[in-house]
């Protein structure tokens, strides 16, 4: 059981709960975009983890899904930000 | 090693903490680019080079800047003081470690599966059309999913498009060239070899990492530089051409897929004789549709036009 | 070679996207429609298909799970695909009229829509737990840019909340995709019900991620926070493509999953009563919040949430008669609800505004959308003869047949809180009127395209009441063990 | 496949359709083609009537009409015609002819019409499908679509007070739709499918599932009961009469509390049968609540001061004769509830027609305005006399036949009791119709009897008449082979043949 | 021939029905009822078989028997001669709807008394007794109101006490034959209960006390006509209930029969003794016709009571039930007219008053005689006395009635004619009808004696009271009535008052159409706090589960 003493399983596990308490406390939505992200690294982190038992090499299968997710996640949070700069031109335009 | 893997890990939690508590928004964008690094530096640790690359090019390179500039174009918030109850937080916290714990638990306990469906794409590898099993997987095995994939990126950027803030388009000149002299210099020099490599990446993803993303990444990475530098300016309007090649990777790989269903009786499915020139043509299509669409998705803008020199 | 129609079933809608994306075309874009048209026939054939042929599994390029990724077309999954053709097709007509004249927003609207058709095809067909993945996401990510064309300031927050709410639920389903390939090292769902051990706490922390991320993907209380505003936010076809077929691609994943991979995990007993108290908590208090909504598309949208819930309450059924009212519930609910947003977006279209309280005195004006809204309500409120009261009576049933009152009570409780907000609408419509009718501009009536096709669907849903042998046959056993 | 033969035996169909496509065309007519939505309207009731009138002949000859659907496995859609149901059809083909005239008359010149107009004919056509239903299933989505097509026209004049009616009637209607539907697929549960067969077909499940089955029956009869007004499930009906005139008749007399009824009765004879009743004493419950309600609908009439309240009141009294009659079990007792279900019908539609006359014509709504009515309006206060004399069971009215064969069934089933019920209800009756005689014929004259010209045009009187006068006729001539008694007593003789 | 019995009740009551249609009112009621009342004549002489109608109603069975041919020969005299007295009534205001009440009260009546089947007795007897309503309070006074609505709610009993009764007689052998009434009462698990009720639906038309209220209120309020027939024939439908419906002479019920005779003994003194202290000629003569059919009522219980012999009691019932029916119908008529100093008439109307006293040679003694004859031996001197108090109680008649002042008033033409006809017939109808054993006895000497002495008795009791009070007191109308209408009317109030307090359920809130529901958001943002929170919960709840 080699993920027993595996640190970036601990690691995963870790963003994962960080990701999830980011999510909760922040307000504002930058803060919770970098949250998912910071959780979605933490299950990719995970995958690479569980990729590293095959005892034949590492798993190529994981790791195309973590490029996938990678790539998903990306466009996600172009997207995103791209809806946090319109929300904070509209409260711009609420001040003036 | 250990050493080395223990410490990566506790700084990949102690940045992400520190992210997601600073309240401080300049600060923690920096923290999260930081993490981004670090990440890549874990899955080039974690034998994930294709990731590492990845991670590099897109997660904290892109990302960064698109995080930077877009906490410029909210007018540089200092951050967000809005703080939540202080049961909320415990409980929020607590909600966190249980999480954590749980998946913690989970990974320690998961039992090793006999049969992997990776073991099986290393065995057939030479099946193939490419001797990299991630790329191997990506565009043979689950090449469906890679397809699909691009019509992720496509809908990101309708969806960037619809949100009608670009962060590119608006820049005046003066904004553009307020960049250090060293700026052209560096651009000369560092463009075109950030084609070349990106190129290259994309060729090499056939036997080593790399392969369409890291490859487009780093096309990508060149455009973003070229727009920082107010080469290349976001436009409002969209041109065919520029439709095209946003689509071309889609296009060119669906209907690959789809033509070729007589010949294999099978979506997706080439004869062996077609098989690398197939992969080719498709892998430099998609590489050039994932360049465009994150320096468009960078931009935020319809289209792209060149900048004053 | 009918197995072909699968691929050919997801990309025909994509590259139709796609043309539509190139050509630029608007509202009566003659690309956009022929790209309806041959979608729509495509789905059909599919559809004939499976009722001819039963099953069809195709595997992508040849590669058989566990190493490719297979498209598998069932009863299920025909149905939903038939489902997303009929209101599809329908909607597409509305939208003709409702985004007359605004070429841009048109253009967007097709391609995205196009996208999300063939986007829905897929996740319908996909045999692949990492797939699913990747096609939620396209779901996803087609949804929100739809929600942001109604261009307005709660459009894109309701947008923003959406996508990160998205974003995180599908990162949980992605985590439990994660452990379940280490523990069987395949993401086929056949397979994965083959290898997946019984018990332990692998198995458990990766269904509840699994499931946890679906239900919010499904807008299942409590996670229903997103859809109202996301869904009482869009323009009217957008609004009625979300509801009738984008949250149902989540739950329709959770029956997938029952029947398939993870029908040990779900079936303890414990574990089905909890998603049938969601459901059930879903359908209390979606309808109750529903009632208290002062904007008719919130009304609507609420109710959404409400009536998924009965599809969960198949979980602590499961027999095949629930299977097949759960299943038939989707159905049903897709094509009223479609009918429902239609009709209220006529209203808005016409009125400028969408506040129940000033219908009143409305009822001439808008006899025709209230009608769509008042047939397709019937169903909502599983009343018969309609989809609705097919779906319940089959609930009802198998519920009795089992002692679960709890379900009994839940359902036939559901149904009277429907009509309490259906009511509601109708009562103020049937109003005289005050002064005068109370708009916030002069009254554009709705174009015949976009009251007929509402009524149109209304219609269906009634006449889903007669259809259902036809249907269930199609959809057949619960595919256990299959997927 | 559409043989002669097999559109004759479809015959239940085409009655239904008639107004369901009369209905269709109405709505989509629209408010403005008055012309073609009242020889559509009027059309489509004389096409009824004649088919009804076929249907009816058939059915004596003993011809079988059957029109079935499947809807799921075991389930399926049935239409067909028995003697019940010819009873029932013809009842409300024949008043929805009649009301459809008094309707376009008392709606001239009235906004939303076509969709008043639709929506009556929506009701006429669930009406026809609960009388043709062929199991419980069948007759449950007529029922509820039954709802649905009244709620518009209760809530038709669109004012504050409607609305809130509206939605108590929504109440009640939909609630006790929940209630019988939970029985109805209990039923289903328990493997039966509630098939309309004389004699009931429950028997079996007696032993095995006793309590399941008084549950049901009391399900099914809570779910009936609301519509068929039974006290405490009521409340609506009084309320109700915000709606139209017109409504109100149909409400009263045909529709919605006879929907309840016949629902009662098809629930007793032919889903249980009168021996799984009486073997689960579920007759004696049934008689008491029914005998209840006669009662307490009676007092509650009496301290009404508003015309048509007094006379919903009135209703809620007299459609548990009905039930009454079923709940006692012996064939006297049936007959006399069965044809009940027609006189009351009659009776009741023609006070609503009048109580319409006089708001219409005068202006009066209360009862202390009716004050020498009878001396301007003599031929609306003689039918309004016949239909108060009749609910008081005075010979020969048709009150008096149903009273007469309720009576001496209540002896005929052992419960004398039942007799004071009859009796004391006919005192009530006096107490709160005598008063309003009095007041129109002998009373001087009050203010909206001195300002009223005289009657009420022939749209609205002739409709008063023809109803009043059938509820005289049937009476007199109750022992006419064609009569409804005369019907009933065919009916009951299948039910109680060995 | 066989037709006339359905077209002679036929008749008034279409005429009646369709009265509204137009035509004049006059001549219409007059030859309908005349039409009517000649073929109640005839049929009443001639006799006739019976008819079926199996169409109508429950099957209607026509016909005539002895009792009933002579009260259909009564009922044609009085009404036709109602009917031509009416004529003034009919011109006037309201004169339609008097008209209408007449003629259908005129079907009721000549229906039942053809009636041979219980239904159809029924139906007769109802619409007798509700038309009837519209005569009593056709002037409209405050006293008509009230005479009216008491007569209603007595009527309306009785009609109940009735239908339970025929009920029950229904529920053994439907829609039962006058014929085979005895028959279905030996059947009858209990025929007490039922003759009972039989007994006690018909007695409130009889004016058996206590049941006679209505009598003295009604009789004074109605018009004149209308008091003839109804004191004359419509009383008397009762009776022939009694006779058609209980099982006279076929099973004996000895003590209904008893408290009958006891009722009728007692109304017939206390209604005699009530109705000395009234003031209004109209209310002694109601008084006077509650004591008489008390007499009646003697006779029928013991016809019930099973003693006596059936021929004998039928004559006796039928000659009293006719010599009180003309009488008392001639002294109504006469009424106006007396009271109006028309001379002449009142003293021919000394004839009637004598009759009813049972003065020899009047009809009278044949009435006294043939009750003496049939009634039990124990109760003859009872009977006899009360001759005494029906003396007492016309001469009180006499006070009231007799003109005071001098001035002369011509009689009406149709007033006097009716009356007239009523006169001649009243001194010839009884004497036929009688027996030659009643007649006989009647004209013995004893016979004679007993005739005068109890008048003679009553002179002087009068005359010794007359002086010892100065001042005659009085009672109410009505007597028992005065002090039970106001409770019962108190009560009504009471009930009506808590009913209507009682809140009918649409009086709901309407509240909500005023305004908007309170805005309610949409769940804020930090759903997503609390979503993903529950989420955990989820999450945690299912791995535990599972695991």
């Amino acid at each position: 059981m080699m993920a027993g003493l595996d640190v970036y399983a601990l690691a995963a596990a870790a963003l994962i709960g960080l990701g999830f308490f980011g999510l909760i406390v922040q307000m504002h939505p930058l803060k919770r975009l970098l949250a998912v992200n910071v959780l979605g690294n933490g299950v990719f982190l995970a995958l690479i983890v569980i990729a590293r038992r095959l005892p034949g090499g590492p798993d190529p299968v994981p790791h195309a899904m973590v490029l996938t997710g990678i790539v998903i996640a990306v466009s996600a949070t172009a997207f995103g930000l791209a809806l946090v700069r319109r929300q904070a031109r509209d409260e711009e335009g609420d001040d003036e | 090693m250990i050493v080395v893997d223990t410490l990566a890990a506790l700084i990949l939690v102690v940045l992400a903490w520190r992210c997601l508590l600073l309240t401080d928004l300049f600060r923690s964008i920096v923290l999260f680019i930081v993490f981004g690094l670090l990440m890549a530096l874990a899955w080039a640790r974690l034998d994930a080079p294709d990731l590492a690359l990845a991670e590099a090019a897109i997660g904290a390179g892109l990302l960064g800047v698109l995080l930077l500039g877009t906490w410029r174009a909210m007018g540089s918030p200092d951050g967000d003081h809005r703080q939540p109850g202080r049961a909320l937080q415990v409980i929020a916290a607590g909600g966190g470690m249980v999480l954590a714990v749980l998946v913690g638990i989970a990974l320690h306990q998961l039992p090793v599966s006999e049969q992997a469906a990776g073991a099986l794409a290393l065995e057939r590898l030479d099946e193939a059309a490419t001797q990299q099993p991630v790329t191997a997987v990506l565009l043979n095995f689950r090449s469906y999913d890679t397809l699909l994939e691009m019509g992720v990126l496509l809908m990101a950027l309708l969806g960037t498009w619809l949100a009608r803030v670009p962060l590119m388009e608006s820049l005046s000149g003066d904004d553009a060239s307020r960049g250090t002299e060293l700026l052209p210099v560096a651009l000369r020099v560092f463009v075109p070899v950030m084609l070349l490599v990106g190129a290259y990446l994309i060729w090499a993803g056939t036997h080593s990492p790399g392969g369409a993303f890291q490859g487009g990444a780093v096309l990508a990475a060149a455009g973003v530089l070229l727009a920082l530098a107010g080469r290349l300016r976001g436009d409002t309007g969209d041109s065919l051409p520029l439709r095209m090649l946003l689509v071309l990777g889609l296009t060119v790989f669906s209907l690959a897929g789809l033509l070729l269903i007589p010949l294999q009786g099978a979506f997706m499915a080439y004869p062996p004789t077609l098989i690398y020139p197939v992969m080719l043509i498709v892998e430099y299509s998609l590489a050039v549709s994932i360049a465009i669409t994150l320096v468009l998705l960078y931009t935020g803008s319809r289209g792209l036009r060149r900048g004053p020199a | 070679m009918s197995d072909a129609l699968l691929p050919l079933s997801v990309f025909v809608p994509l590259l139709a996207g796609v043309c539509v994306f190139l050509s630029g075309g608007g509202a009566r874009s003659p690309v956009a429609l022929s790209g309806v048209l041959l979608s729509l026939a495509i789905s059909l054939l599919l559809v004939m298909a499976v009722g001819s042929q039963g099953t069809l599994d195709h595997a992508l390029a040849g590669w058989e799970p566990p190493l490719g990724i297979r498209l598998h077309a069932d009863g299920l999954a025909a149905l939903m695909i038939l489902l997303t053709a009929v209101v599809g097709a329908l909607v597409s007509l509305h939208a003709v009229g409702q985004f007359a004249g605004k070429s841009e927003i048109a253009n967007r609207f097709w391609t995205l829509w196009l996208l999300l058709w063939g986007s829905l095809n897929a996740l319908f067909l996909s045999a692949d737990l990492f797939n699913v993945y990747v096609t939620l996401e396209l779901v996803t990510l087609a949804a929100i840019p739809l929600v942001l064309l109604a261009g307005s300031r709660q459009s894109v927050s309701a947008s923003l909340n959406y996508l990160l709410l998205a974003l995180f639920g599908s990162l949980l389903y992605l985590g439990g995709v994660a452990l379940i390939y280490g523990m069987t090292g395949t993401l086929d769902l056949q397979l994965i019900g083959e290898r997946l051990p019984a018990g332990g706490w692998p198995v458990g922390v990766a269904t509840a991620l699994i499931v946890a991320g679906l239900l919010v993907k499904a807008a299942i209380v409590p996670f229903h926070f997103w859809l109202p505003p996301a869904h009482g936010g869009a323009p009217a076809p957008v609004s009625a493509l979300l509801s009738a077929l984008v949250v149902k691609a989540a739950v329709y994943l959770l029956l997938r999953l029952w029947a398939g991979p993870l029908q040990l995990p779900l079936s303890a007993p414990w574990v089905a009563q909890l998603l049938g108290a969601l459901g059930a908590a879903a359908i209390i208090l979606g309808s109750i919040q529903a009632m208290r909504q002062p904007r008719l598309k919130l009304v609507v949208a609420y109710s959404t949430v409400a009536q998924l819930g009965y599809i969960l309450l198949f979980f602590p059924l499961a027999v095949a008669s629930a299977w097949q009212g759960a299943v038939y519930h989707g159905l049903a609910h897709g094509v009223a609800k479609a009918a429902l947003f239609l009709a209220a977006g006529n209203m808005l279209y016409h009125l400028g505004h969408d506040r129940v309280a000033e219908l009143r005195g409305m009822g001439r004006p808008l006899a025709l959308s209230l009608g769509a809204f008042a047939i397709a309500s019937v169903s909502i409120m599983g009343l018969p003869p309609s989809g609705g009261f097919i779906a319940k009576w089959l609930l009802l049933q198998s519920a009795l047949e089992q002692g679960l009152w709890w379900i009994v009570a839940t359902v036939l409780v559901g149904g009277l809180l429907a009509a309490g907000y259906v009511f509601r609408v109708m009562r103020y419509a049937f109003m005289e009127a005050h002064a005068g009718p109370s708009v916030d501009r002069a009254p554009t009536p709705a174009q015949p395209l976009m009251v007929w096709s509402a009524l149109t669907l209304a219609v269906l849903s009634i006449v889903l009441g007669f259809t259902a042998r036809p249907l269930l046959t199609l959809l057949g056993e619960i595919p256990l063990g299959g997927g | 496949m559409l043989t002669g033969a097999g559109i004759y035996q479809a015959l239940p169909l085409w009655v239904l359709l008639s107004s369901l496509l009369a209905a269709l065309l109405v709505f989509l007519a629209g408010e403005d083609r008055n012309r073609l939505r009242i020889t559509v309207n009027l059309a489509a009731a004389v096409l009824k009537l004649l088919l009804v009138g076929v249907m009816g002949y058939g059915v004596l000859q003993g011809h079988t009409f059957l029109v079935t659907m499947p809807i799921l496995p075991g389930l399926d859609l049935v239409l067909h015609a028995d003697a019940l149901t010819m009873l029932f059809t013809t009842l409300s083909a024949l008043l929805w002819l009649v009301t459809t005239i008094y309707a376009i008359a008392y709606l001239e010149r009235r906004p939303n019409r076509a969709r008043f107009f639709g929506f009556f004919s929506l009701c006429v056509a669930s009406t026809m499908g609960i009388a043709t239903a062929g199991n419980l299933f069948t007759f449950f989505i007529f029922y509820e679509l039954l709802t649905l097509a009244t709620w518009p026209l209760v809530v038709h004049n669109g004012w504050p007070k409607a609305m809130a009616v509206g939605r108590m009637y929504l109440r009640y209607t939909l609630g006790g739709g929940v209630v019988l539907l939970l029985g109805i697929v209990w039923l289903a549960a328990l493997g039966q499918s509630g098939d309309f067969v004389a004699g009931g077909t429950l028997e079996h499940l007696a032993p095995e599932h006793r309590t399941a089955l008084i549950a049901i029956f009391l399900l099914l009869i809570g779910g009936l009961g609301v519509k068929a007004a039974l006290v405490p499930l009521h409340g609506w009906l009084p309320s109700a009469m915000v709606a139209p005139a017109p409504v109100s008749a149909l409400l009263h007399a045909v529709a919605v509390v006879k929907a309840g009824a016949f629902g009662v009765v098809r629930v007793v004879y032919d889903v249980f049968g009168t021996s799984l009743v009486a073997d689960l004493q579920m007759n004696t419950v049934l008689a008491l609540l029914a005998s209840f309600t006669i009662i307490y609908g009676s007092v509650r009439a009496i301290a009404q001061t508003d015309l048509k309240r007094r006379l919903a009141y009135s209703t809620v009294s007299q459609v548990s004769y009905i039930t009454l009659g079923v709940a006692l079990g012996s064939p006297l007792a049936t007959i006399g509830g069965l044809v009940h279900l027609v006189h009351q019908g009659l009776m009741k539609i023609t006070l609503f027609f009048c109580a319409g006359n006089y708001a219409e014509n005068s202006g009066i709504h209360s009862i202390d305005e009716l004050n020498g009515i009878g001396r301007r309006m003599p031929w609306t206060t003689a039918m309004f006399t016949i239909g108060a004399f009749g609910m008081m069971g005075a010979p020969p009215l048709a009150g008096f036949v149903s009273k007469w064969y309720l009576g001496m069934g209540a002896l005929q089933a052992g419960a004398p009791w039942v007799l004071l019920v009859l009796l004391g209800s006919t005192v009530l009756n006096a107490i709160y119709f005598l008063p309003l005689l009095h007041r129109a014929w002998f009373r001087e004259s009050g203010e909206k009897a001195i300002a009223t010209a005289g009657e009420p045009g022939p749209g609205l009187l002739v409709p008063t008449l023809l109803t009043g006068i059938s509820a005289l006729g049937v009476g007199i001539l109750a022992g006419f082979p064609l009569s409804p008694l005369s019907w009933v007593t065919f009916i009951v003789g299948q039910e109680y043949a060995p | 021939m066989n037709w006339m019995l359905l077209l002679m009740p036929a008749l008034p009551l279409l005429l009646g029905l369709t009265l509204g249609l137009g035509g004049h009112v006059q001549a219409k009621t007059l030859t309908g009822a005349g039409l009517a009342c000649g073929l109640a004549v005839v049929i009443a002489l001639l006799g006739t078989d019976g008819l079926r109608l199996d169409w109508i109603l429950l099957g209607t069975e026509l016909g005539v028997d002895g009792l009933s041919r002579g009260l259909l020969l009564l009922a044609g005299v009085l009404w036709g001669a109602a009917a031509i007295h009416s004529r003034t009534l009919l011109a006037g205001e309201d004169g339609r709807r008097y008209a209408v009440f007449f003629l259908l009260t005129l079907a009721g009546n000549l229906g039942l008394l053809v009636a041979r089947d219980v239904a159809t007795f029924y139906l007769g007897f109802a619409l007798m007794t509700f038309a009837a309503y519209g005569l009593v309070v056709h002037s409209g006074k405050a006293e008509a109101m009230r005479a009216g609505r008491i007569y209603l709610i007595l009527a309306v009993l009785g009609e109940v006490l009735l239908l339970a009764g025929l009920l029950m007689l229904a529920a053994q052998a439907g829609n039962t034959r006058v014929e085979a009434i005895g028959e279905v009462y030996r059947q009858l698990p209990h025929p007490a209960i039922t003759a009972g009720l039989v007994a006690a639906g018909f007695a409130v038309k009889m004016g058996v006390v206590p049941l006679h209220v209505w009598l003295p209120l009604a009789h004074p309020a109605a018009p004149v006509p209308a008091s003839a027939v109804l004191s004359g024939i419509i009383l008397k439908a009762g009776l022939l209930g009694w006779i058609h419906l209980l099982p006279l002479g076929e099973i004996a019920v000895p003590a209904l029969g008893q408290a009958l005779i006891a009722l009728g003994l007692f109304g017939a003194y206390y209604a005699a003794l009530v109705g000395c202290f009234q003031q209004r000629p109209k209310t002694v003569l109601a008084y006077s016709s509650v004591s008489q059919m008390g007499l009646l009522a003697v006779l029928v219980g013991t016809w019930l009571g099973g003693e006596g012999d059936d021929r004998l009691l039928a004559v006796a019932i039928l000659v009293f039930a006719v010599h009180h029916g003309l009488a008392k119908g001639l002294l109504f008529l006469a009424v106006p007219m007396i009271q109006r100093g028309v001379r002449p008439v009142a003293w021919l109307s000394l004839l009637p008053v004598l009759a009813l006293a049972g003065f020899p040679l009047t009809s009278g003694i044949l009435a006294k005689s043939a009750l003496k004859t049939v009634a039990p031996d124990g109760l003859s001197l009872l009977l006899t006395l009360t001759s005494v108090t029906t003396g007492l109680l016309l001469l009180r008649f006499l006070r009231v009635a007799w003109p005071e002042s001098q001035a002369r008033e011509p009689a009406g033409r149709h007033e006097l004619l009716s009356w007239l006809l009523v006169l001649v017939l009243s001194l010839m109808l009884p004497w036929w009808l009688a027996t030659g054993d009643l007649r006989g006895y009647s004209l013995q000497w004893s016979s004679m004696v007993d005739g005068i002495w109890p008048l003679a008795l009553a002179g002087l009791l009068a005359f010794v009271a007359s002086r010892l009070l100065p001042r005659w007191p009085g009672l109410p109308e009505g007597d028992l009535v005065a002090p039970l209408e106001r409770r019962l009317i108190g009560g009504g109030r009471w009930m009506r008052t808590r009913l209507e307090r009682w809140r009918s359920p649409s009086a709901i809130s309407t509240q909500d159409d005023s305004g908007l529901p309170a805005e309610r958001r949409p769940w804020p943002e930090p759903g997503i706090t609390v979503g993903a929170l529950l989420l955990l919960l989820v999450v945690l709840g299912l791995a535990w589960l599972i695991a």
